[in-house]
């Protein structure tokens, strides 16, 4: 168990040690081409493996398991990914989206209530966009109708990760239709396994099916269950935080390093090019893909300033957008110049890796990947409004 | 005589007519799931309306049209990203058999192809996918009175559904043979590759001393048989051209349509000029596109000597646009797009392939830069 | 003199002999570094050499000297960028934006007062642009009051070419103000000898000082010299032509071909990489010489499908938005590019030549020229708009 | 002892005041056409204040401060697009005195060049502006007890205004040397390379038979000399990209403020989506370039094994990073940004120079995948 306020330098070893002790060998081989049913396996596997070391949530309050300092955190994050380890995917909501929300926004009772079971391994989904509100997310129309100490919640929710292995959803729902449209939202703990919830799974583009459309239809929720005041769920939905968020790229930065570009290196030096030329020797080739490696460390610069600041106490929720849209574009680029150097070879079906990153060598399908992260999330285009209007003032 | 631009027309409503009764995205997606891969029906309707046999001379059977009609159906193959032997059979086994100079063994063959009795391929990519000579895979030498063929063949299109294959092999002296080999013959050998594209099958082809008979070539071993392959090159270039300028229109269209319809915000998204700009972009693309590839299927019914610059320039542009069109599409329907129902998805990975099944842009612009610069450098 | 009628061969040869004969050897090096009565003196004698061939307006009415088809002026446009000659520049807005604007929307008396002083060697410039009227044309505030039978004008224009040369303008103004913006708007000629005009100079970001402020305080404007009725000035300024236009980036387009790109590469034989490497034999350079040569085909492709359709009769207007935006974008990428390849040897200054194109070979100041053709005629976003809007149908 | 970031804020505050009033671009406009082509009382005010002895030593009269400090000056004259000596004699001569062994001949000279007595720069580019060791186009060898230079360096910065200069030369064995050089030595000759950029000045050095005493020589001829060298060629590419930053820095605040201001259409153009997202993707850029500059100028004041790594990764990305911002600027500007009264021709200018002063973005690629490839690929 990996504990927080030691030396950096031996929580290093301990998190390198850890590593190569638990991260099963050949997991990449092993996983690639896996259905849903064995990727949940894998991952719930994999998150007992996290929720021993101490490795599972190292950003939470001690009081709760974790306690490490940023310092710490980014220091784990580097580790984490540079001993490959698999994405702890089907926990990430729960402990990166839900947990801060309820640190932050939850009462006592709240809290002793939700976050025992997250830590023992319950999965949550996030319940936020719609089909007429993607991009437009304040405009939701899923409706909760004051009952008592009860809420009937009636609706349709779409994009939700992780909706069939759920445990709990947290869910924005609109409990005042006469308010502005920030204005009447709430924010609610639904248990998944009330009645009236229906799933069905959406394949996605690149392979995968951990997408979900939810239907509530008459679900009953109790007041107790809302996180935050009524109609004013809007700002607790922005729950995460840009150290949270500032740490979860800088692991996919540096996974995207590690196994991204260093391994396309790695790889090139096998791949011929028509003239049967070795891809790593041609100038070309070498000129892009030092591009590429260098564009991974200004990503990794602009993610050390954030977490400076953070250190220091300046406000860098400006910057979650500036890092949104540099690492989005970076992954994507980088993916689609990699697909386009291995020509017809690289579309042949290598079979999908769910359960890494962007990073899974099968460049073409984690270039079609890589466009979730240009809309998720909001959409670039949005994030680049955001940018226009909050850090330059320019007019909406 | 190629078609007026009224007859043109016509086979363009006739193709869009028909393909969209006949490749509906639904259909589409049954045909990939089932052991063929393609529409026996909707085949032997293009083989009926005379589509395989456009630019075949009338003294063979054909229209007697040109590689510029021809497009126009390649083109609407692409907007319904119809999976379809046409490709192989009447673009790559066809051109390589009216391109070839021994008539005794062509012409049989190909009044078979025109009449959808049978269906072929070529097979002349390397296993790791490169079209340059001194990289072929397979191995021709003689034997007895007839030759034998060692090796393999990668990234060979709808070779598991063809009757006969056109196959390109390399002595050991360097000299290249094309010629025609039975799919049943012995030591011959198909692999499914499976792509990410669901719509195009591509196969690796080995042959373990495969005997052909010596009156099997098309052309003469050496140089002419080099030029035949180029050509082939130029053909499998300019047909993945005009699928993908094809593909990149109907997303336009679509996407336009969706921009126009969705709402977000309490407007059509189409009005925010984020949104507009990206499909003003895919239409600067697309029109370069058509343009493009309607000038290189145009030049396929000209002189010989400017085809390696046509498919340079074709492959160095229309490839990367049409994908950069898919990815925009992919960018404004967002969500939705990213889903395996919508068909955003079926758009860029035909497109990606298109873009690289007869060789990566990058390659075609050393080819370019190889065979223009002395010219260009000198003048 | 060049007559039309003749085979297409012919006219070829034809163009070919005349500019061997006529183009000044060496006018790229003793124009270089001009200054700017020395631009002028040479666009004067050029225009001069010009209007002697048949070759100054060959897409005007047979009455008035031209005659040429479409096809011969695609001939003629091919072979003068072939033949290398400088631009006529001084005369471009006389002979492509004013005359086609008066065989459209001119009387037979306007046609018989202003278009032998163009064919005679009058400089013309145009009055669109206001220091507030840029992208908003139709916001234009130089007012006109009508007096009888003149106008009095006052206000200022702005990016005025050669109005300190020019004879005459071609001026829009507001004639009523009460009215919605574009439907105020009357399309004047001024002799710019008239009192009350005063000219500035502006020097542009690339060196040349074409550009002008033109001021207007009091000027006196015949009534007579109004082109197209009284408010309705805004469509008669749309004048210049979809095939005038088209063939006027054909040769543009021909000239970054001959000139531009296969300048490049012929110069890049003797360019030297840090390695001492010749240019021309570097994989990565040849990948991106080859791609900017196989681009300006492209261009060329779209411009021979424009003009196919206008021989067919076809409406191409809605091509004109899309041509700017392939012609300017690649122009200014690959001036880019090549500047960038040149390194920090492409950052000496070679001496700016402004009577070339933007092929001058000095390729840093070809790109910042190369921002003109982004900019002017109605900025890329604003093309973009009308794209998504004319073609596309999107809403506003 | 680096500055404490409060430290580094004042120091950021007073150059900002100080260049806003002295730096305008009025008076930018009127420095660059003197003889002298920059302000000397500002340069005055600049050693007075310190800035030449930020990163000197204290036993040498220094601050004692980093390069971390340093690049807040530098990143200040980038917004201000001040011409001024400073990159010359306090980056680049006075850093190779800094690395130099023989402190018996580095001493006094820097003692000068930081309390501004003189000004030096360093000529290590080949004519052709290549800092490859083989390029280069100086040579030396043994004359007597002195040595002698021959041939030419190119693309030296302000070597007019310097009164030393450090000169990297080549023996005929291809051995390095790095070797202090007066000015105003005999057969020494400065000639102006006209830049488009007309706030830095450089320049063709000769040396036609300079007679330079064997104690001048900064180091050893050899691999140490090599080092000292690729030691100034990583502070050139920092300096020039905390340069480039804060050009690009300046260049987006006054364009979102243009863009808050111009109106047509009735609105702010910055309420465009168009132009609103040129600004957001020049915001992006600046805040990953002063990301870049700032780790790569706190990389040059720690361990020297990673500098040439560090050059490559800054070279690769801010340089082109920072053009684009002051293309982008131009693009929203429009009209008023294409005259030669606005400043934004002046930043885009200044920008480009920056990106290749030190060696071609892609150069630097090249390199970086020659140090580091072997080592992951091996990985």
């Amino acid at each position: 168990m990996l504990e927080p306020g030691g030396a950096l330098a031996e929580l290093r070893v301990g998190v390198r040690h850890w590593c190569e002790a638990h991260v099963p060998p050949g997991w990449r081989h092993q996983q690639r081409g896996a259905d849903h049913a064995e990727l949940v396996e894998f991952l719930r596997w994999w998150g007992g493996e996290l929720r021993c070391s101490g490795l599972f949530a190292p950003h939470w309050p001690r009081e709760w398991g974790g306690g490490f300092s940023v310092e710490e955190q980014v220091v784990i994050a580097e580790e984490l990914a540079r001993g490959d380890v698999p994405r702890n995917a089907l926990f990430h909501v729960a402990v990166f989206n839900v947990a801060p929300t309820l640190f932050h926004n939850a009462t006592r009772e709240q809290r002793d209530r939700f976050l025992p079971g997250i830590r023992d391994g319950e999965v949550w989904c996030q319940g936020y966009s719609e089909p007429d509100a993607g991009s437009d997310l304040a405009s939701l129309q899923t409706r909760a109708v004051r009952d008592g100490d009860r809420y009937i919640v009636n609706g349709q929710k779409v994009w939700t990760s992780w909706a069939r292995e759920a445990d709990w959803c947290m869910l924005l729902v609109r409990t005042d239709p006469s308010e502005a449209k920030h204005q009447g939202i709430s924010c609610l703990v639904v248990d998944m396994h009330s009645p009236g919830i229906a799933v069905r799974p959406i394949q996605q583009a690149w392979g995968p099916a951990d997408f979900n459309e939810v239907f509530f239809d008459n679900v009953v929720i109790p007041v107790e269950n809302r996180l935050g005041p009524e109609h004013g769920g809007w700002g607790v939905a922005q729950g995460t935080l840009a150290a949270e968020r500032a740490i979860s790229i800088l692991e996919m930065t540096e996974r995207l390093r590690h196994h991204g570009i260093e391994g396309a290196i790695r790889e090139a030096v096998a791949w011929r090019l028509e003239r049967g030329e070795v891809a790593l020797d041609d100038p070309a080739v070498r000129e892009l893909l030092a591009e590429c490696w260098a564009e991974v460390h200004v990503v990794r610069n602009v993610l050390n300033q954030m977490i400076d600041d953070i250190i220091l106490g300046v406000d860098v929720s400006g910057s979650s957008s500036v890092i949104k849209v540099l690492y989005s574009e970076l992954l994507h680029r980088m993916m689609l110049r990699i697909t386009d150097l291995r020509g017809v070879a690289g579309q042949i079906d290598a079979g999908v890796l769910a359960c890494a990153g962007w990073e899974t060598g099968f460049w073409m399908n984690d270039f079609i990947h890589s466009f979730g992260w240009l809309i998720g999330g909001g959409t670039n285009e949005i994030q680049r409004n955001v940018i226009g209007e909050r850090m330059l003032g320019l007019p909406r | 005589m190629t078609l007026s631009s009224a007859e043109q027309h016509e086979l363009r409503s006739t193709a869009r007519a028909l393909l969209g009764r006949a490749s509906t995205s639904k259909r589409v997606r049954e045909v990939v799931a089932s052991e063929a891969g393609f529409d026996a029906d909707l085949w032997k309707q293009m083989v009926e309306l005379g589509w395989t046999s456009i630019h075949v001379p009338e003294r063979l059977g054909g229209a007697g049209c040109g590689y510029a009609d021809l497009a126009v159906v390649l083109h609407e193959l692409g907007r319904a990203f119809t999976p379809s032997p046409f490709l192989a059979t009447a673009v790559l086994a066809t051109g390589a058999l009216l391109a070839a100079d021994h008539d005794e063994v062509a012409v049989p063959v190909l009044a078979e192809l025109v009449a959808g009795g049978s269906l072929g391929t070529v097979a002349f990519a390397s296993v790791g996918g490169s079209y340059e000579p001194a990289q072929r895979s397979v191995s021709w030498s003689p034997d007895g009175t007839a030759v034998q063929l060692n090796g393999a063949a990668g990234y060979v299109v709808d070779a598991a559904a063809s009757d006969v294959l056109v196959v390109a092999a390399r002595a050991v002296d360097g000299t290249t043979a094309v010629m025609l080999v039975d799919a049943t013959s012995a030591g011959l050998r198909v692999e499914r590759m499976q792509t990410i594209d669901l719509t195009q099958r591509l196969f690796n082809v080995s042959f373990d001393g495969v005997r052909v008979a010596a009156e099997q070539m098309l052309t003469e071993p050496g140089p002419r048989a080099e030029a035949l392959l180029d050509r082939l090159l130029t053909l499998g270039v300019v047909a993945t051209a005009s699928d993908a300028a094809g593909i990149a229109e109907q997303a336009l269209e679509s996407t336009a349509q969706y921009a126009r319809e969705r709402i977000q915000f309490g407007r059509p998204i189409g009005s925010f000029q984020a949104v507009k700009h990206h499909c003003a972009n895919m239409a600067v693309a697309v029109e370069a596109s058509r343009a493009t590839t309607k000038a290189a299927a145009t030049d396929l019914d000209g002189e010989p000597a400017g085809w390696r610059t046509t498919a340079g320039i074709t492959a160095s542009y229309v490839g990367p646009a049409c994908s950069e069109v898919c990815a925009l599409a992919m960018r404004v329907h967002a969500g939705i797009g990213f889903t395996w129902e919508h068909d955003t998805h079926m758009w860029m990975k035909r497109a990606k392939l298109d873009e690289v099944l007869f060789g990566r842009p990058a390659w075609h612009r050393r080819r370019l830069a190889d065979d223009m610069f002395p010219v260009l450098a000198a003048k």
